[in-house]
């Protein structure tokens, strides 16, 4: 019971931190903003196939996430706060208030990249809402899971920004390669039971990766 | 510690046995043309080289056109943008991907497949040993 | 101060061979004591000698490279994430948040603790004592250092520790700060378990023990 | 530790003669003789190099979570040492077989690099080798970096799974083991190859895996002397 009322406070003080300072999450927006303007520009008018469109949504939601989620333990590192937490808070209970806030943030940065693609571009028409909503879900969190670990990892070295990509991105691979699959299904229109397997794997990679992190975190956030 | 070693590692183990149960039955998306005609996506269909059957390349719209013979036996006319692969020739067998679109195969990949890579003439030698 | 009709526990603490390296050198090694209220204890060392990391080790913040800590609460061993909510730590390594008042901070801090429940009263008493009780609802970013040192304090009592751990007590404390320093120190020793870790001589001297760290010169 | 470097020798130098120097022809007679496989021809003596290499490579990686995975439990900075080297050599290792496999596939496949799916996966392990190291330089104390490392390469261990269980969907291939081939889901397990050149390919497989360990010595003895030296320096 504690557990859980004390990794919930963790979520409260990082989004009331969030809401006080807007630290991530506008430079998250503005991100999505830039590198979508810049797909339309390098596009004009021209039509892009289902595969393709599924690609670049999740490769604006990659790379804009790579901008903001590290946020989550390197603004501790930075200010010092890190020993503050560690002496109010069991590891466990800090990396599910991070995971926590992670996810969240994740839902919000795909949801808003969504609405984007619907509306500028024409061909990124959703047939199947149902496969969609369920890949964006799950492919948000799996995404989330593997970035918070990440975030923890580099708060602790010296060049965090460029390193957090590099270190993602092999990490991350099965589920994005997954998600673009799916995505793609649900462009078709293809009907909900031909993307089973994705799920299965989404729920799969989810699985792994948080009960993965959870055992390593106490040896990333403790030296 | 101990409890969270084992929670931890049981749901890892959940985690990739679900993922193994999926690969296990992860239906490889080959069709022959039937299945092409029928559901008008893109699909697989892998089969061989019809060789006694015309095939051409068209210089203009730089397309290739061969024959191919799926796994059920059915032949159908195949146009594949881009050249003629390099060892075409030697393929064993040949996999199109792309749609049914009219009369023919509109392909837009296609991977060709060596004979069984180092099988060599084993059977051969076997025979005569 | 009160200690607000808590009845203190039990508690000890015991230092056994603890060694630790930092890039392969031994910073220090071989430290051994162990300590059960009331007492006070008495770190000195050269700088770089590793007074705040052995008072980090002793907090539960970072690990021993070799030998163990163990800590008992009411004549049972328990582990450190169960002994934590018994120690209260200041330190120069250690922030609060500048995006939050002084009474956010302590709030928000205590509800991440979530063993005790959330005691304005004991909030108001605390920001009294460290003067800071009409500066509550002002971001801690506009706090002076010393201000900050003293929400410090404010913070490490919150929870009324049965240890407490000061890690250079005074700096950036003014007169008065010194002070109220000095009345809680001399609380905390006949109460419970103090730990100061200190430079000053004078600091040292208001413990009972002291144990000295470093490497022997070669 | 000698005799292993002796064997070690002694089997890739066989290889090496053997693979190179047996002839081909169409109808092989004797045990000194291979087959000709058409459309491979001599291209096929590439499996006795390149197959035992990304063998290794993947030997590299798993060596290196092993000890990483024990320095996380006992702290002991010697582990740290044993990993890194194995890590290293893997990662030479993984970009052999990365060159060998993408001129292989030049001559056979007509390109260099195709994204077939072991293409892709040696891609991957050249990336997590890559990140790997780019961590270990960003981190400031020895006690850090083996810590971090140790748990990024758990992780990126965690992941290999789901390359096995995802690749066959994603990605269609001409390499054996790919989606659609029928006689088997690894190079290794599909070994339809006449019994001389097997037993070259498992001498070939034991020879370059007993390299690895010899060569993981020699880098793991220089390396604890050079940190000796360093500690001794200050």
């Amino acid at each position: 019971m504690n557990f859980i009322v004390s990794t919930w406070a963790i979520v409260v003080k990082d989004v009331r931190s969030e809401l006080r300072t807007r630290y991530a999450l506008n430079a998250l927006l503005m991100f999505v903003v830039t590198s979508v303007a810049t797909i339309l520009f390098a596009l004009r008018d021209d039509e892009l196939s289902p595969e393709i469109l599924s690609g670049m949504f999740w490769v604006v939601i990659f790379f804009t996430a790579m901008s903001g989620l590290s946020r989550i333990f390197v603004s501790e590192e930075e200010r010092g706060t890190t020993l503050t937490l560690q002496l109010v808070a069991s590891p466990s209970v800090v990396y599910f208030g991070k995971l926590l806030f992670n996810s969240g943030l994740t839902l919000i940065l795909s949801s808003a990249v969504t609405v984007l693609y619907v509306v500028v571009f024409p061909a990124f028409v959703i047939k199947s809402p149902l496969i969609f909503g369920f890949t964006v879900f799950l492919g948000s969190l799996g995404f989330a899971s593997a970035a918070t670990i990440i975030a923890a990892v580099i708060a602790k070295a010296n060049t965090k920004g460029t390193l957090y990509p590099v270190l993602s991105f092999p990490i991350l691979i099965p589920l994005l390669m997954t998600v673009m699959k799916s995505t793609a299904r649900a462009l078709d229109g293809e009907l909900f039971t031909a993307a089973l397997g994705e799920f299965q794997i989404l729920v799969s990679y989810l699985l792994v990766m948080t009960a993965g992190s959870y055992l390593l975190f106490d040896y990333v956030w403790k030296e | 510690m101990n409890t969270k070693m084992i929670i931890g590692g049981l749901v890892i183990l959940v985690g990739i046995v679900l993922g193994t149960i999926n690969f296990l039955d992860s239906n490889v998306e080959y069709g022959d043309f039937a299945d092409a005609r029928r559901i008008q996506k893109k699909i697989q269909v892998k089969g061989e080289w019809v060789r006694d059957r015309e095939s051409s390349f068209n210089t203009e719209k730089i397309q290739f056109t061969f024959y191919l013979k799926d796994d059920s036996g059915e032949i159908s006319k195949v146009v594949l943008d881009g050249g003629r692969p390099n060892n075409f020739d030697l393929a064993a067998s040949v996999v199109v991907k792309g749609k049914y679109s009219g009369d023919y195969f509109h392909a837009t990949e296609i991977l060709t497949k060596c004979p069984s890579k180092y099988e060599g003439r084993t059977g051969v030698m076997k025979k005569q040993s | 101060m009160e200690s607000g009709g808590h009845s203190m526990n039990r508690v000890t603490i015991t230092a056994h061979d603890v060694a630790k390296d930092f890039n392969r050198r031994q910073i220090f090694r071989d430290i051994s004591f162990s300590l059960s209220l009331p007492s006070s204890l008495a770190i000195t060392g050269k700088n770089g000698a590793g007074k705040s990391t052995l008072s980090k080790i002793l907090a539960g913040l970072i690990g021993s490279t070799r030998g163990s800590i163990t800590y008992t609460l009411n004549d049972k061993q328990v582990g450190i994430e169960k002994f934590k909510h018994s120690i209260g730590f200041v330190s120069p390594y250690l922030n609060l948040y500048d995006e939050f008042t002084a009474l956010e901070n302590l709030q928000l801090l205590s509800r991440i603790r979530a063993t005790t429940q959330q005691n304005e009263g004991r909030m108001k008493d605390l920001l009294s004592l460290v003067n800071l009780w009409q500066r509550r609802d002002d971001l801690v970013g506009t706090f002076s250092s010393g201000m900050k040192q003293r929400l410090k304090y404010a913070f490490a009592l919150l929870h009324n520790p049965n240890v407490l751990i000061l890690d250079e007590p005074t700096s950036s404390l003014d007169e008065e700060g010194i002070e109220f320093v000095q009345r809680i120190v001399r609380q905390q020793k006949e109460e419970g378990v103090l730990i100061v870790a200190t430079n000053d001589k004078e600091e040292a001297g208001w413990c009972a023990k002291e144990i000295h760290v470093g490497m022997p010169e070669r | 530790m000698k005799a292993v470097k002796y064997l070690s020798i002694i089997l890739v130098t066989f290889v090496i003669i053997a693979g190179i120097a047996i002839p081909m022809v169409p109808e092989p007679q004797s045990l000194f003789e291979f087959p000709i496989i058409p459309g491979l021809e001599d291209k096929a003596r590439n499996i006795f190099f390149h197959v035992p290499v990304a063998w290794t490579s993947v030997l590299g990686f798993l060596v290196a979570l092993y000890y990483g995975f024990k320095y996380l439990r006992t702290k002991n900075l010697d582990y740290d040492i044993q990993s890194v080297s194995s890590a290293g050599l893997g990662m030479m290792f993984c970009l052999l077989a990365t060159v060998t496999g993408s001129i292989w596939a030049k001559f056979n496949w007509g390109s260099f690099w195709n994204w077939d799916p072991r293409e892709t996966s040696i891609f991957i392990l050249l990336l997590i080798y890559g990140a790997y190291f780019a961590l270990r330089s960003a981190l400031g104390s020895d006690e850090a970096r083996a810590r971090l490392s140790a748990v990024y390469a758990i992780l990126a261990g965690l992941t290999a799974p789901f390359f096995i269980f995802i690749m066959p969907r994603i990605v269609g291939g001409l390499h054996p083991g790919a989606k659609g081939d029928t006689s088997g889901s690894t190079p290794v397990a599909q070994l339809h190859m006449p019994p001389n050149m097997r037993f070259v390919f498992f001498v070939s497989l034991i020879g370059f895996s007993l390299l690895f360990i010899w060569l993981l010595n020699v880098r793991i003895r220089a390396a604890r002397v050079e940190h000796q030296l360093s500690i001794k320096d200050h």
